[in-house]
């Protein structure tokens, strides 16, 4: 998640609530992630006719690239986003519709 | 939006919790765009690396959807202005 | 977005948290919407063949129409709530699976 | 659901929660409906406006989306007290 | 939900803060139901051509086997899912991220 | 994901946060697979009780959506396992 770096440094004991927000951030990210990849997998791989309960070899193959195809379009997305400029690639959230 | 009737300490807490939105919002679109991209461009399975052609696809797919969200932005924008302005115009 | 008042008065250089609170609903609200427009406008207008990286004169012609005619709806569904009443409206919401 | 345990203090917090989520399920509704009615209704776009079929029609929609989830309420509102009986029976 | 038990006693007057945590989660689910279930009645009952703002008495009688039908599933799906182990179950949720 | 950079009390911290949404994600999950599984298994409303072939559907649905989950889960794991030795790596 290269777009996220950690917050600063931790006095000793105590809890940085930014670093606290920047990993429940990135743990809601990955698991976002996840979700949508168990579901685009599930629409290409898996047959809705339920006949049985288990994966067949043919779909378990398909499962396997489609993990390995989704992660390369995360990372193709993801520089491309990043070399348009994250600011512009963001126009139309929350940010344009206020003067702050 | 106007949050001109803020008072200083208020501007400042809204600005904090909109800049942490637009992280967030930032990375729903991301995984959004993942999430289309990967479901329109890849349909073929025999093998795990993206295609030449898939991988093209993939960045028009981007590409288009950033300028789609723009020219929204934009129009949605005006849209509102009207709506503001007609709200404070005494009729 | 008159279904939302704006909480009471603030104490001056205090934080009224009702404020802040209605704020962010109205921000989140504004975003909803946005994001269906966007997608349901991309359904409506975008080619998925993806030959091309640019939008075409047609889609652009398609986008602009598709915003009006999305916040239309937005305005007539929106009296339409009003005028039932948002309470009948809102049936089956959290509310009515509580005692209190 | 049932907060009858709860002693005066929590249920008051959980009411003020609870109206809090009523307004945000509300709005939620209101934005899911513009956009499946919209989806349903609108599918020209040779002209920005809201043809009159097309506004009948979300207007129609609209009327019908909430008939059907008043009654889905009321069956399942049914349901959970069936549940909640059987639940309290002694077997 | 029989998944969720209450969180333990509470000190006389006071808020037992995980009790609140429950049922505040108790209710989303039951909410995250209930739209579910609104949605997957009206694909399955509600024809979408718009020509009358009323339930015909089809859609009507429709809606009523889908809510018996669709709790039966919830029911089914949840006895599963137990017998199947929750941990099993939710592999692959935030949990098997991290190395906490 | 790696907290090892953070100190005993972010990690009891990040422990119980983790709990929470772990148990929010099953529950997630589980309404997610009760609408898959009735969308793909149910479309006969002559009758409202379930069917025995409506419900072996349902099953296996059930089961082969929690087996799919786990390959996935399996593979993403190697997936980050191999990305983050990439990273550690001196190149």
């Amino acid at each position: 998640m290269s777009f996220l770096g950690r917050g600063g440094s931790t006095p000793t004991g105590g809890v940085n609530p930014e670093r606290i927000d920047m990993a429940v951030t990135e743990l809601d990210t990955v698991t976002d992630f996840f979700n949508r990849m168990v579901s685009s997998c599930h629409a290409k791989c898996i047959s809705t006719r339920y006949a049985d309960a288990d994966l067949n070899k043919g779909e378990s193959v398909c499962i396997d690239r489609c993990v390995a195809k989704f992660s390369e379009v995360q990372k193709k997305v993801g520089e491309k986003l990043q070399n348009r400029g994250a600011a512009a690639a963001s126009a139309g959230g929350a940010g344009s519709f206020t003067g702050l | 939006m106007d949050f001109s009737n803020f008072n200083a300490a208020e501007q400042a807490q809204m600005s904090k919790i909109i800049e942490k939105k637009q992280m967030q919002d930032f990375l729903k679109m991301y995984s959004n765009l993942v999430e289309k991209c990967f479901n329109s461009c890849c349909n073929d399975f025999t093998s795990k690396a993206l295609s030449s052609k898939e991988e093209q696809c993939v960045m028009n797919c981007t590409e288009k959807f950033i300028k789609h969200s723009e020219r929204i932005g934009a129009r949605f924008a005006e849209l509102n202005a009207e709506a503001m302005n007609a709200a404070q115009t005494p009729s």
